[in-house]
């Protein structure tokens, strides 16, 4: 129990300090995260309307598919990226294994299915009839697709978030694809395990409620974006 | 016959959901500037044809075509053909978003300027009568102000095609006069071709120039509205459209266009004359319209052709008419003003002698199948 | 981007702070980065064998000679070496002190037999190369190890537990359940603080540890950066750098965690 | 590259020939996932039904503090439970360190933030004037809560189906509080990192390709259910 | 007055949405077994009110009685009160399961039988002309059906109180009728106490005992339908009840309870002979309902107090009824039958003789504040 206070302080020393490393980390880890999540965005919207919209033979198991996704161990998409990446590999002619880049390519992996599969249940929820009416008045499909997004905004930020929260907590990727490198691989998560391996549980825990802060201010953000009006 | 152009052509249409047949072999052509009414029982496809020709759905079989040219299956053109025309649901759906918003989406999806659309949203809201609700949640609109707010988005485009779906069905009546005046101008001044399911009657007989009665999926008649309303085709329609006197009889005699109705199987039974081309013996059912039907004292001598004393079995009064049941060996309903109510004292066993014309009589022959 | 030298360590060198040490200095000294990877022995071959480091560093002997009999690694170099220990509760349940490795782990099966709710013992599990000293060990006490693990010992609830994680927590895990455990002294070390575990064997031959340095074979692996792992080899046994490893951790531990041994065998 | 169709070889023969340790473990996963998600799923369910429903100070701050968990890592959660069940800690009364019922405890920790939240933002899917219908019917706050829950089943699903995927396929809680005891708490997951660590890349996705085969099943399974209509 | 005890009574209720205020202190008591209107314009309040009196909304401010006790505060106790009443809204919301589902719900929640339920909802849905529907998709039903299963729904569980948003706005008139009649046996079989908002006048009329008119969040009148139609007490409510002719003038004599009233400004204006008590001097309006208007051949000698001749303006007939616009001076508006159109050869420009009785008219005192 004490760990968990010596933790919290420390995690108050770290950030007031502004300790150099850990800002290094943190900074690297939002930028990694964050654009792979929005890869996957960009991915994930477009083509999750597209699936919602469409109707053709096979979507039940498609989407059932994705959900299965959900499912994947950062493990195994890290094992999975890593043997096409590594220089035995397909890709290795890129050269890319344990490098930033190799890791969005991972966390894109991990991520898509779930924004995907969280997006269709999002806009699931809207109205047929509402889509009708937009119809009617002379929406074209992608018009269409804007409008739905709009309706469900809430439940799709809701899974941009997921997204989002999964590329950041997740360790398996990272270790695997990135080989948590000291001062260019390492995220946060990757930080924190090595603390936990090295048996600085007060740092590892300080490191975490770091990182939960960071997720805080995040979402704070993106939930007032998200209930502002537009005009 | 040279009618102008037709707008929408629909030919053998037929739709199912599952194994209901909603629509059965539909025929039906409507001019450009022609406005239609559609009036029909719930459930009889009002608003499943309507969509189909909103291109909402693809029929089962049969083909559409639009400003004569065959409803293409490809997205891009039929979103080129549904832009030239505008449908407003039955039940009004508004996005989750302010009322000018909603108002405006059309037009911008149609890559309006918006400095245009500004215009044309007040313009239009101000003709509905919701002016300075522009920035109004949409959802926070009473039943009234949505189905105004749904009128004005599909007006503001000014489409060649209005297809309207109750479009009355939750206003009162100064608004529903209001916005029956507005469609009428619109109809006139931009001929734009206008198909309207309607449930009021009146609303039909008041804006359209040709209704059509669908039944069950069937458009079992189409005409003016005199044809509809006065010669129904069938005894379902005469039903339908108001004719609430229908008597069972047989043509006992028939002289110069007007033939003899002897009413009920008994073989005294009374008759009624009407002008009517049906031959002599065959199984008929003469209908009257109540409004059609006038009560006088039982102390008056009638010059019209059918004239029944009988005895008054009951009196309701809704507005400005009252509906009055009469027993003169058949039961018979009329409507006549409240002031003859009151002038007349009628009410329950009251003699009065109800007269119409042979002409107010309509005759249908019955069908085998009943 | 300046080229980057990767290499695949094991947990017990990284996790002491060694490489964070010489990192800057062999960076310095080539112009180069030095990218390091902390995995399981296991992993680290593997890296090793699909040419996707250029050179590894661990601490098994047996797999070592494997991999540069399969042509995969050009040299074996050691390094540095230091002693296993047996760690266990302070009131040694079985009465293990003094006792050489082998003696010690017969009478830990033999009494864990009898009492397995005393006698616990966590093994690595996984492969790593202290489990791979254990597996020697249980060799050298006359069991192969599939007997161990079919005692009864092993199969009571308590008693052998096989829990594949890393070194320190399997520490953390003997600590909690009162149990022995084989753990390199780097390590140990590292997580004194937290622990109520203290050393009970300590001696014996069998206990050593070596690490040693093998550079990737480039005819293999024509992508790899052969010149700068050989580099590295050179750079572990260099005169300057043994002296730094045999003198890393007094500052914190007050004692020397490593001893340098240059290219050559430890003398046993 | 040939290491996934060796993998895949190699699953479809552990697959087919039954393998015992494996189906052991697959079970162990089930049982332990399972029981988890059935948890969390007991507490998400009537909890976001109720948060959904009320009106209350802070709601907002509430539900961003439950998406930031979205966020939690697994070896965060790992070690703060693992922490509290320490023979040190409040609650190493119980003695429950490194068995199956820790690791239950550790999962709903997890994700019970992730069915809940998701709860939330599906219910909020459901409008506003179907529940009012329903209370003019004489609904009590329960019949409303299975009412709406009813309406958002496929939402519902997906975010039950989203934590047990969590449950099934996150590592650090079942390493840090299970201690990936073999044959007592290795999970599926705990099983392909060790065979990774162990450079046994084909075991690894051999075992991963398994995992997601039973994850396949089982969102089938879900999907089919939800889709039936109850009489 | 002894009346029955007040099964709702609302005392000084407002309720504001922001800073809108939507109800503006309304007063209200409704008996046992009373069916009570609310008729207004769009927008007037009606929903809400209805919204209030159903516990679903808790009012800004004032007090609502149900069967004389406070309406508390504790959400069971409401729930209590609330299981004695049935909402029916203005847009049907139906669940997404069966028909048969959906009527059930409500008995479920009260923990009915299901054989007691299976039995109920069975006969409900014949009544309402459904039958064969139990297995359907709600979802898939028309807009009237759904409208029925809605009214089903709430029927089927016997309420002490109804409470009706527009329940027949989506109907064809032969269901509307239908509809009528179940809501009519109902109040008279149960003594069910009703409230409907409804925009159909004459469904208020036929079914209300009581009506109120809500306009812009005040309840300005309440009274049998003859008051409230016949003697509004404003010009608005005038307006509202369809009272067309509303004419400006001012009392220039008074005797024996007929007061002249000059019309126009100008000195020697038309007078009209109206029963009234207003005192000579007062500016007044003189309010006609069209159907009060008998229209007849300009060679005809009147009797009738008020006879003005003119000619027609404009005819715009719909159903039975013809709306005929006459200019004597002054403009009317007359409805007559579509029969005596035809009789009297209304057209533009005939000339007639309008005539209405003393008793017709009623006399608003003109509001300062317009
Ligand atoms: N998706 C569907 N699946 C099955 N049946 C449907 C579906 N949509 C409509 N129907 C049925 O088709 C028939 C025609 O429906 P439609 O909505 O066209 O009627 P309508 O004439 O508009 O009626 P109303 O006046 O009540 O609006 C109805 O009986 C309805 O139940
Ligand atoms: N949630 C809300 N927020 C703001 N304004 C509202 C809200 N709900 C209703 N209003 C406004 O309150 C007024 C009264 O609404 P209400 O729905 O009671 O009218 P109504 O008399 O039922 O009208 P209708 O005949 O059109 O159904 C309307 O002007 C409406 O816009
Ligand atoms: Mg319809
Ligand atoms: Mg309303």
């Amino acid at each position: 129990m004490t760990e968990i206070w010596q933790g919290l302080i420390r995690a108050v020393q770290l950030l007031v300090s502004f300790d150099a490393e850990v800002v290094e980390i943190a900074a690297r880890t939002l930028r990694i995260a964050g654009t792979s999540s929005l890869l996957a965005a960009i991915i994930s919207l477009p083509l999750g309307t597209l699936i919602h919209f469409r109707q053709f033979r096979g979507k039940g198991a498609l989407i059932n598919i994705v959900q299965t996704l959900y499912f994947l161990p950062t493990v195994i998409v890290g094992l999975f990226v890593f043997v096409l990446l590594s220089r035995a590999g397909p890709l290795g002619e890129l050269g890319i294994l344990f490098t930033p880049q190799a890791m969005v390519v991972g966390q894109m992996v991990l991520i898509t299915p779930i924004m995907l599969g969280m997006t269709i249940s999002a806009l699931s929820g809207v109205r047929k009839e509402l889509l009708e009416t937009a119809t009617s008045l002379g929406a074209s499909g992608s018009q269409l697709g804007l409008l739905v997004l709009r309706e469900a905004r809430y439940a799709v930020l809701a899974a941009l978030l997921l997204g989002f929260g999964r590329a950041l907590s997740e360790l398996g990727v990272a270790m695997m694809v990135g080989g948590n490198i000291d001062g260019y691989t390492r995220m946060m998560t990757g930080a924190i395990w090595l603390a936990t391996q090295r048996g600085d549980l007060e740092l590892a825990l300080a490191l975490g409620i770091i990182l939960l802060f960071l997720a805080l201010v995040i979402s704070i953000v993106l939930n007032r974006l998200q209930q502002r009006r537009p005009q | 016959m040279s009618r102008p152009p037709s707008m929408i052509r629909i030919t053998a249409l037929t739709h199912r959901y599952g194994d209901r047949e909603v629509l059965k072999g539909l025929d039906l052509s409507i001019s450009r500037g022609e406005t239609f009414a559609l009036i029909g029982p719930t459930g009889a496809g009002k608003t499943t044809l309507l969509r189909i020709i909103d291109l909402l759905e693809m029929p089962s079989s049969g083909e559409i075509c639009f400003d004569d040219r065959p409803v293409p299956g490809s997205g891009k053109q039929r979103l080129q053909m549904r832009r030239r025309m505008s449908l407003i649901h039955q039940k009004p759906q508004l996005f989750d978003s302010s009322v000018y918003d909603n108002v405006a989406c059309g037009l911008r999806w149609r890559g309006n300027k918006e400095t245009e659309t500004v215009r044309k949203v007040g313009s239009i809201l101000e003709t509905v009568g919701l002016d300075r609700y522009e920035g109004r949640d949409a959802r926070t609109l009473s039943g009234g102000e949505a189905q105004r707010v749904a009128l004005a988005r599909a007006l503001v485009l000014e489409p060649e095609v209005l297809l309207l779906d109750e479009p009355t069905a939750n206003l009162d009546p100064v608004s529903t006069s209001r916005i029956e005046r507005l469609i009428r101008s619109i109809a006139r001044q931009r001929s734009t071709t206008m198909i309207m399911a309607t449930h009021d009657m009146s609303q039909g007989q008041y804006l359209a120039d040709r209704i059509g009665v669908l039944i069950d999926g069937r458009l079992v008649q189409t005409g003016n509205s005199t044809e509809v309303f006065r010669s129904p085709r069938s005894e379902e329609v005469a039903g339908f459209v108001g004719m609430e006197n229908i008597i069972e009889g047989k043509v006992v005699a028939s002289a110069e266009g007007i033939a003899t109705v002897k009413t009920g199987s008994d073989p005294d039974g009374t008759t009624i004359q009407a002008v009517s081309d049906q031959p002599v013996g065959r199984e008929v059912h003469a209908c009257v319209r109540p409004e059609d039907i006038t009560l006088a004292p039982a102390t008056h001598r009638s010059s019209a052709r059918n004239s029944f004393r009988g005895t008054v079995t009951g009196v309701a009064s809704s507005g400005p008419l009252s509906r009055v049941e009469v027993d003169c060996g058949f039961a018979l309903v009329a409507l006549v003003t409240r002031l003859s109510t009151e002038e007349l004292g009628l009410e329950e066993g009251a003699a009065v002698v109800a007269d119409f014309k042979a002409t107010a009589v309509h005759v249908i022959e019955r069908s085998a199948h009943r | 981007r300046v080229p980057a030298l990767k290499i695949a360590t094991t947990s017990s060198l990284y996790d002491t702070g060694l490489w964070a040490h010489l990192e800057p200095l062999f960076e310095e000294q080539h112009g180069v980065k030095l990218h390091v990877f902390r995995v399981g022995t296991g992993i680290a071959l593997d890296h090793g064998k699909r040419g996707d480091v250029d050179a590894v560093v661990i601490h098994d002997r047996t797999r070592e000679e494997e991999f540069v009999a399969g042509g995969y690694g050009v040299e074996r170099v050691p390094f540095a070496y230091n002693y296993f220990m047996i760690v266990g509760p302070e009131d040694d349940p079985a009465g293990i002190a003094g006792l050489k490795p082998e003696d010690a782990f017969r009478k830990l099966l033999e009494d864990g037999a009898q009492d397995p709710d005393r006698i616990v013992f966590i093994s690595r599990g996984d492969d790593s190369g202290t489990h791979a000293k254990e597996k020697a060990i249980w060799q050298a006490a006359g069991f192969a190890y599939h007997e161990v693990q079919e005692s009864s010992w092993s199969k009571a609830r308590d008693g052998y537990v096989k829990a594949a994680r890393g070194m320190g927590p399997t520490l953390l895990m003997a600590n909690e359940k009162g149990a022995y455990t084989l753990t390199d002294n780097g390590t140990f070390l590292a997580y004194k603080g937290n622990l109520e575990l203290v050393p009970i064997v300590e001696t014996g031959a069998m206990l050593l540890n070596e690490y040693s340095v093998i550079a990737v074979n480039p005819d293999r692996h024509p992508g790899t950066n052969a010149e700068m792992a050989g580099n590295l080899v050179e750079f572990l046994t260099s005169p300057d750098i043994q002296d730094i490893i045999g003198s890393y951790g007094v500052d914190e531990y007050g004692v020397p965690l490593f001893s340098p041994c240059a290219g050559a065998e430890p003398g046993e």
